[in-house]
């Protein structure tokens, strides 16, 4: 029998190595898989490069990760604000590393990973710095800049029901990053916070399908809004 | 009549910007509003005018503020402001929203900036020339996505220096691209000519609003 | 008040113009927006480019367009199939143009053109006649070929349910083609089984969203395997 | 013993190719099969062996046939044959379906061929060489993009012609691909030597297969 949901921490954890390209899901706090990314905290690999919208607030999470000093590279669309103190001392200093990349693209470059595109064509970001010393081409006399998929090793993403067929549906604003994460990613870990049956999930409104999910962990009922406070 | 003492300028707050931007929103409109002034706008569309806002966290239908009692903290727009969802309202992911964007499926943002050149480029996102780190969120896609870009912004700097100019002295959004611009003191439209002033708020003339401005101004035909 | 509900062929077709490119949404029968081919059909529009998987079947639908002259241009993948008589013959006697293209670069490049992405890398077809005279490159050792987005004018698609602001749902693999196909339009008209009341339908259900379609018109309860028979 | 008479050669019939091909599939692959032979595969998986089989339609899970009575006309397979749904499908958009096909989420894609090459060239949807009509549908697509492409065919047409070929004289599907072959007599693996005999069936032995086969064959090692 096919049963995608794994009972503890370690073994959702289990094989992410040092040097991880890691996806972690979410925008602003809602649909950030937490309690994974605590996991992540203790399970202990190193020298990561994370990418997510955002690089961290506070001192919990992505930044209490960066913190310690286990992130080499961070790679969002959102890289400061307000609470991002973490980010902001360890990137003065020097020592992590940082790719800005627009919103949208940031997406479509882990949709067209996780579609077996390798590159595409995007007027986003055309003629600005963080096009420069990417190729560029016209089409319909408009520049475009070429752009080249993001694939994770990881994705630790946020569900809000899933199945032991890894099955999963999101809440409302809560989906965001999280299913282009699930096909962008070789490995792809959901907390969820809901656990239902086989068949228990209408064949019409599951958004992520299974085969873009390895393991599930059931954490129940975390709300969003209790770490709120920044507005990154 | 007789009367030579000049009237004085009605200048525009951040809300009557935000007014006179809705009044030109008509029924059916897509539209993505901005951080800042933009966001206001939703306020000043009538609740009988029906306007789609996109938001670019895959939200269809954003609605107004909850009441504080009322917050659902799984829905939230760009800005991470809880919201809510108006009937008819729907969500996509991230790719799809931005598949919105670029797309050119909206008929309208409405961004701030920094600057706005007469070549329709718009700077709004780093506001060092250097800041590495700025953050750049969906603003690139936006302005180069949406079928029509509006700004939203006070014709000066606090300090009194033009933000609209001939070029862009701050990191360019996008080349080209802003349509209208909206300020505290007129709005002007981007023409193969440049900036073409289509009104001006009471008690402004055009020499008060050209020593307000970088780029030269041209009257409307 | 938004609504993009129409109630007559006539308003659903007004404004399809002589040399269109024209999306037509199905795969088989399934799916197949039969209503407005046959409002297409009367319409009267000529010249067209037909996007759709299959180069039609029998002498009815996309057929029977063809077989009436309209039909300069046919791009498919599945040009050649049991009932495909129409085409065979029009095709033998050079008097419609083909474009055959693997299913899924099809597919990728109608959501690439609704998307705002004008060309993309794909391993699909590299090394075979499909690729003949396109541009490959090389990523990670493995060739690649360039291919554009294919926009249309048109779209006339199939939906199960719709209500006013033009948001759809899909029965089962009736979903196919049909929503990539509303992205990539500039005129997307809708024929649907079920209409519904605003708000009737759950947001997280929503498979595509009103701002893709532009006319529903209600076609209650046609069933797809009435018209079967063929295995194209 | 001294019985030196030939064994008959066991060939399989397309059942047999399929049951086969069947015993290599574990629980929990995500599996495409194509027409004809391929299609057989899933009636001999079984029941108690969870395997989820992708169309490229758009449905994962698909299930067998349903009986003739309760034939849903809304579900169909890539082969336009009604079919049935299992607990936990679902059902995708013609893009996603092939992305889950091109970006390597299915563990395997079965499908039919007119040639096979030793270099794991395929070839199997133009029957002439210059027809430019011919049906490619999704053929490209599983072929470049599934983690393992296995094919299901006969070791020879009908006239005795080998299809197990050094070089694919049909028009190509896709190049260097194939990971093994089934075929009536044997199962192959394609490796950088070239085709490797996995198992031949009874009665049957390397030279007699050598001699139906275009291509130099290798013994497992």
């Amino acid at each position: 029998m096919i049963d995608k949901f794994v009972t503890s921490m370690e073994e959702a954890m289990a094989g992410i190595r040092d040097g991880a390209v890691v996806l972690l899901g979410g925008f602003g706090m809602v649909g950030q898989p937490d309690a994974l990314i605590d996991g992540l905290i203790a399970q202990g690999a190193k020298d990561l490069t994370v990418v997510a919208n955002n690089a961290g607030t506070g001192h919990t999470g992505l930044a209490r990760l960066m913190e310690l000093g286990r992130v080499r590279r961070v790679i969002c669309s959102f890289p400061r604000s307000a609470g991002s103190v973490v980010f902001e001392a360890l990137y003065s200093a020097g020592q992590i590393e940082l790719e800005i990349v627009p919103q949208g693209t940031l997406a479509e470059r882990m949709r067209a990973a996780g579609a077996g595109i390798p590159a595409f064509f995007t007027p986003t970001g055309a003629g600005t710095r963080l096009a420069e010393g990417k190729e560029t081409r016209e089409f319909d006399g408009r520049t475009h800049v070429l752009e080249n998929a993001l694939p994770g090793d990881v994705a630790l993403i946020e569900a809000w029901r899933a199945d032991r067929f890894g099955n999963l549906t999101f809440r409302e604003s809560a989906r965001n990053f999280n299913p282009i994460m699930a096909m962008a990613a070789r490995l792809t870990i959901v907390q969820t916070q809901h656990a239902v049956f086989a068949g228990g999930l209408h064949p019409e409104v599951i958004v992520t399908p299974g085969i873009f999910v390895d393991r599930v962990l059931h954490v129940p009922y975390a709300m969003p809004v209790e770490k709120g406070g920044e507005n990154a | 009549m007789p009367d030579t003492a000049p009237l004085s300028v009605m200048a525009l707050n951040r809300h009557g910007i935000a007014a006179r931007i809705a009044r030109d929103i008509p029924e059916g409109w897509y539209v993505n509003l901005g951080i800042g002034i933009p966001t206001l706008v939703a306020e000043h569309v009538p609740a009988e005018r029906e306007v789609i806002f996109h938001s670019e966290n895959g939200v269809l239908g954003v609605g107004p503020s909850p009441p504080s009692g009322a917050v659902d903290p799984w829905l939230i727009n760009a800005g991470k402001q809880p919201v809510t969802l108006r009937p008819g309202g729907s969500y996509v992911h991230h790719a799809d929203s931005f598949a919105i964007i670029r797309g050119g499926h909206l008929d309208l943002c409405v961004l701030g900036a920094f600057e706005v050149a007469e070549n329709g480029d718009i700077a709004n996102w780093a506001t060092k020339k250097n800041d590495a780190a700025a953050a750049v969120g969906g603003a690139m896609d936006l302005a180069a996505g949406a079928r029509r870009l509006w700004v939203a912004m006070e014709h000066t700097t606090k300090d009194g220096m033009p933000r609209l100019v001939a070029r862009c002295t701050y990191p360019l959004t996008a080349q080209g691209v802003v349509k209208r611009v909206y300020t505290n003191l007129a709005v002007l439209d981007v023409t193969p000519r440049g900036f073409v002033v289509v009104e001006m708020v009471r008690g402004l003339d055009f020499e008060s609003l050209q020593a307000q401005t970088d780029a030269r101004l041209h009257q409307a035909a």
